[in-house]
């Protein structure tokens, strides 16, 4: 190696998941040579946990494995177990809501990806912007839920509150805000020529390198692949709606599989959710919400259930799995592997950061959406002389902003 | 590629493999208004022939897709879950393959399936933390998740009893040393 | 330079502020004389944005028709309930509840139910207010 | 210069998560943003706690995060007041009996600290008006600890 290289340590908080993350660059000058992803520090043994506990308390701790996508971990959660226990039979009005709350999230979730996207391109006005969007389906979902985040809404063998036809009108009104404002984030976000210069062509995924790593999610369609779950392998009432998943290609993009490939997809997906929460609103039977009223019977019935199952879908971040295997008359789980998004997107990390210029570190690692606001701190290590330099959060975002300026002028 | 239906992969593998296919079960799940279906298979393996039966699998789909593997203890074997998605990007046939294989844990050791699927890197390395297995050919065999403070030898997903002495102690040590 | 963006920064001057001002526009000089000024009725607080009628917040119990049947401290995730056995009756330690109602839905007698009450911040984790009993 | 003087009209917070699920995280955020827009009140996220003087915790201390919630601790200039926000941060709330959670954040910081002046946002998250009304809590501890309160 030559003598410019440096090893560079992000992290380690990076609390988006299960698993976040440190990374440690070796640099040459201002470009990365080789990264390395060690994540753990936020580790907090959930399968552990969840293995000593009863199905309907697993139930809420899986919701709080991640606090930006909690739905999806309690609904891959909530699918795995009744596969497991296959003595619940879901009823079709629980099935329109689950995928009504599921899309609800997903636009929650972009918006806030969209935002944050903004911000660590040194462009605060469009974070601030996007987030105040982003509070009417924050409305919402409290509206139907009962909170602005962890809605424990799924449960095993339906839901566990209806949307009453008096809700509706309030849904559809957001609904029809986000339609009317739609064209202006579109274009704020893919007009603005600053935005292009700093994200077209930084970092690429090739689509050889999507599939063979495994990628999930807005991450692997930005690079032309079509793997979306609720397409692949419809579950609960997304069988009844056509689904495409979303390729820029399709949208007159190109699919480069760079950030600006993954905004244009997140953009588009939006406009897809607002669609599908539309159709199923209008879609939805009648019918109970709940397969079994009675919670204590749900928990006699899981008691008795035998067997595994493994529950897919498809998060704002992408697949989301849930192996469970009960057995009978025992009360906790037998065994419990929750996989989240980013986990199959770590390695296309990897791919995505070798090459780019240190100040585009920040953009691409949050290109596939790891919730980012957590890169506190860097220490830059010089390998020639051994001193240690810590860099802030401050710091790294100011030479981000810096080369948003040089670009401007 | 040919695109197979459950019962389709499961008499393939099943002709192909034999009495090396120790139990296999395709799960149908109806969804929606229109009930349309899809499937699942599970599928569990002899260990000898667990690396043909992958190799077989990326020869029906060379993209095939891991999601993840899930591990357990079993008392006196560990077994490994792979959950694989073949077929993906065509609507509704999409095939979940569950691959079981076991190891007896005074042998704990699996070969490698990331020269197959690179993608199967990350959960290779969990595996082998979490549950004291060893991959044979593993690329990269250093820890993932636990802190570099966690003893040797300790496995949080094994239920032996001498684990649950060390997880006692691991307790004991928090709420006495602090950190 | 007119672009999308500078487009919508001027469009924004024309609604009317975004901003919830709860409790008050501005911070006040001293916090104590505020406190003060708003018990007086000298100053108005601003109320928090709107909440539905269903808000999960802090847990109301019921002690007369409660059964002590101990079901809540079962799907618990959280441990927050604890089990009196001299009484037969159940404390909440609101500090280590997840709000996620689960108690509410299982209790046989309706003791248990969630008030939209929600500005919880306090200096004692385990002090009057945050016990239900 | 009057130092006390300084921190009269803005308090400036640093936010670590020692192992949060990143709900709290995103409620601080939209505590920031135009609908709550606490920077009206002069509160300003810094990125760094030798900068700050209330330190916003969420989540349960992680065996990784430990040693580092402590180091922030001591980073932070005196006087301080942390908010601990959630109820895993509070007491460890789901995450009990786990070998990698090591207890509440209170616990290590009265290990170094036994008078730290912590105020509680109970809440699975609590709502961005809870936290304002957190911070004005904190402010009352602010200003007994410099004699204000009179």
């Amino acid at each position: 190696m030559a003598d410019t290289t440096y090893t560079f340590p992000i992290g380690p908080v990076h609390p988006a998941l299960k698993e976040p993350t440190m990374f440690k660059f070796v640099m040459d000058g201002e470009v990365v040579v080789d990264v390395d992803v060690q994540p753990g520090i936020n580790h907090r043994g959930i399968e552990f946990i969840g293995m000593r506990r009863n199905v309907l308390q697993t139930l809420h701790l899986a919701e709080r494995i991640c606090g930006i996508c909690s739905i999806v971990h309690q609904y891959a959660f909530t699918l795995a177990t009744e596969r497991a226990a296959q003595v619940f039979e879901v009823p079709e009005r629980a099935q329109y809501i689950r995928i009504i709350m599921a899309e609800l999230e997903r636009l929650h979730s972009h918006l806030l990806w969209a935002g944050v996207a903004a911000h660590e391109l040194g462009f605060d006005t469009l974070l601030h912007l996007s987030w105040k969007i982003r509070e009417d389906v924050q409305d919402v979902l409290e509206i139907i839920s009962g909170n602005r985040v962890n809605y424990a809404m799924y449960y095993p063998g339906g839901v566990r509150r209806d949307i009453p036809p008096e809700k509706i009108p309030r849904i559809k009104k957001v609904l029809d805000h986000y339609k009317e404002n739609f064209q202006m984030l579109a274009d704020t976000f893919l007009g603005d020529p600053v935005i292009k210069h700093r994200t077209v062509g930084v970092g690429t995924l090739s689509k050889k390198d999507a599939i063979a790593t495994s990628t999930v999610g807005p991450t692997t369609r930005a690079s032309g692949v079509m793997k979306d779950v609720r397409f692949d392998q419809p579950y609960d009432a997304y069988a009844d709606i056509d689904i495409k998943p979303v390729i820029p290609s399709n949208y007159g993009f190109e699919d480069a599989g760079d950030v600006y490939a993954n905004i244009v997809v997140r953009l588009i997906e939006v406009a897809q959710s607002i669609e599908i929460i539309e159709y199923a609103l209008d879609n939805m039977p009648s019918g109970p919400y709940r397969a079994e009223m009675n919670v204590n019977k749900v928990l006699m019935m899981l008691r008795k259930a035998d067997g595994e199952g493994f529950g897919i879908h498809e998060a704002p971040r992408g697949e989301m799995c849930h192996y469970v295997r009960l057995k009978e008359n025992q009360d906790n789980l037998d065994a419990w592997k929750v996989r989240a998004s980013t986990y199959n997107n770590i390695l296309a990390w990897q791919k995505k950061l070798i090459g780019q210029q240190i100040a585009d570190v920040s953009i691409v690692a949050a290109s596939i959406d790891p919730c980012i606001g957590c890169m506190d701190r860097v220490a830059v290590v010089d390998s020639r002389t051994g001193k240690e330099k810590i860099m802030t959060d401050v710091d790294f975002h100011r030479l981000s902003v810096e080369k948003t300026k040089r670009l401007r002028k | 590629m040919k695109v197979m239906n459950g019962d389709e992969f499961a008499s393939y593998i099943k002709d192909r493999f034999g009495n090396n296919v120790l139990s296999m079960r395709v799960d149908k799940f109806k969804n929606g208004v229109k009930k349309s279906e899809f499937h699942s298979v599970w599928l569990r393996v002899d260990r000898s022939v667990f690396k043909d039966v992958m190799r077989a699998i990326t020869e029906i789909h060379d993209e095939a897709h891991i999601a993840v593997a899930s591990g357990s203890d079993l008392g006196e074997e560990i077994e490994i879950i792979y959950h694989l998605n073949l077929f993906w990007g065509e609507r509704n046939r999409q095939l979940t393959v569950n691959l079981g294989v076991r190891c007896p844990k005074d042998d704990p050791h699996l070969p490698t399936i990331s020269d197959l699927i690179p993608g199967a890197l990350i959960t290779e390395r969990e595996k082998q933390e979490f549950l004291g297995i060893t991959i044979d050919g593993i690329p990269d065999p250093r820890r993932l998740f636990l802190a570099e403070n966690t003893p040797e030898g300790f496995y949080p997903w094994r239920k032996d009893e001498d684990q649950q002495e060390k997880l006692k102690k691991l307790y004991r040590d928090v709420h006495e040393e602090g950190v | 330079m007119a672009t999308a963006t500078v487009i919508e920064i001027i469009r924004q001057f024309l609604h009317k502020p975004f901003t919830n001002t709860f409790p008050v526009k501005y911070a006040p000089k001293n916090m104590h004389k505020a406190l003060e000024a708003i018990q007086a009725g000298k100053v108005e607080i601003t109320p928090p944005v709107p909440v539905p009628d269903d808000l999960r917040g802090k847990l109301a119990y019921e002690k007369d028709t409660c059964i002590g049947c101990q079901l809540c401290i079962k799907v618990c995730p959280s441990k927050a309930i604890e089990f009196k056995p001299e009484e037969r009756k159940i404390k909440i330690f609101i500090a280590r509840c997840t709000f996620c109602a689960m108690c509410t839905e299982i209790c046989p007698t309706n003791s248990l139910a969630m008030t939209t009450e929600f500005l919880l911040g306090t200096a004692e984790k385990y002090g009057k207010d945050m016990i239900v009993e | 210069m009057d130092l006390k003087k300084t921190f009269d009209q803005a308090l400036w917070v640093f936010h670590l998560n020692t192992g949060s699920c990143n709900g709290c995280d995103i409620e601080i955020v939209a505590a920031l943003t135009p609908r709550y827009d606490v920077e009206r009140f002069g509160i300003k996220l810094v990125g760094s706690p030798r900068h700050a003087d209330v330190l916003l915790m969420t989540g349960p201390v992680t065996r990784a995060m430990a040693p580092r919630v402590k180091r922030v601790y001591n980073q932070t200039p005196d006087p301080k007041v942390v908010l601990v926000i959630g109820n895993c941060g509070t007491t460890t709330g789901v995450f009990y009996e786990s070998y990698n959670i090591l207890g509440p954040i209170d616990h290590f910081l009265k290990q170094i600290d036994p008078d730290v002046k912590i105020v509680y946002v109970p809440g699975c998250p609590p709502r961005p008006e809870a936290i304002i009304d957190a911070v004005a809590k904190a402010w009352l501890v602010l200003e007994e600890l410099r004699g204000d309160n009179k």
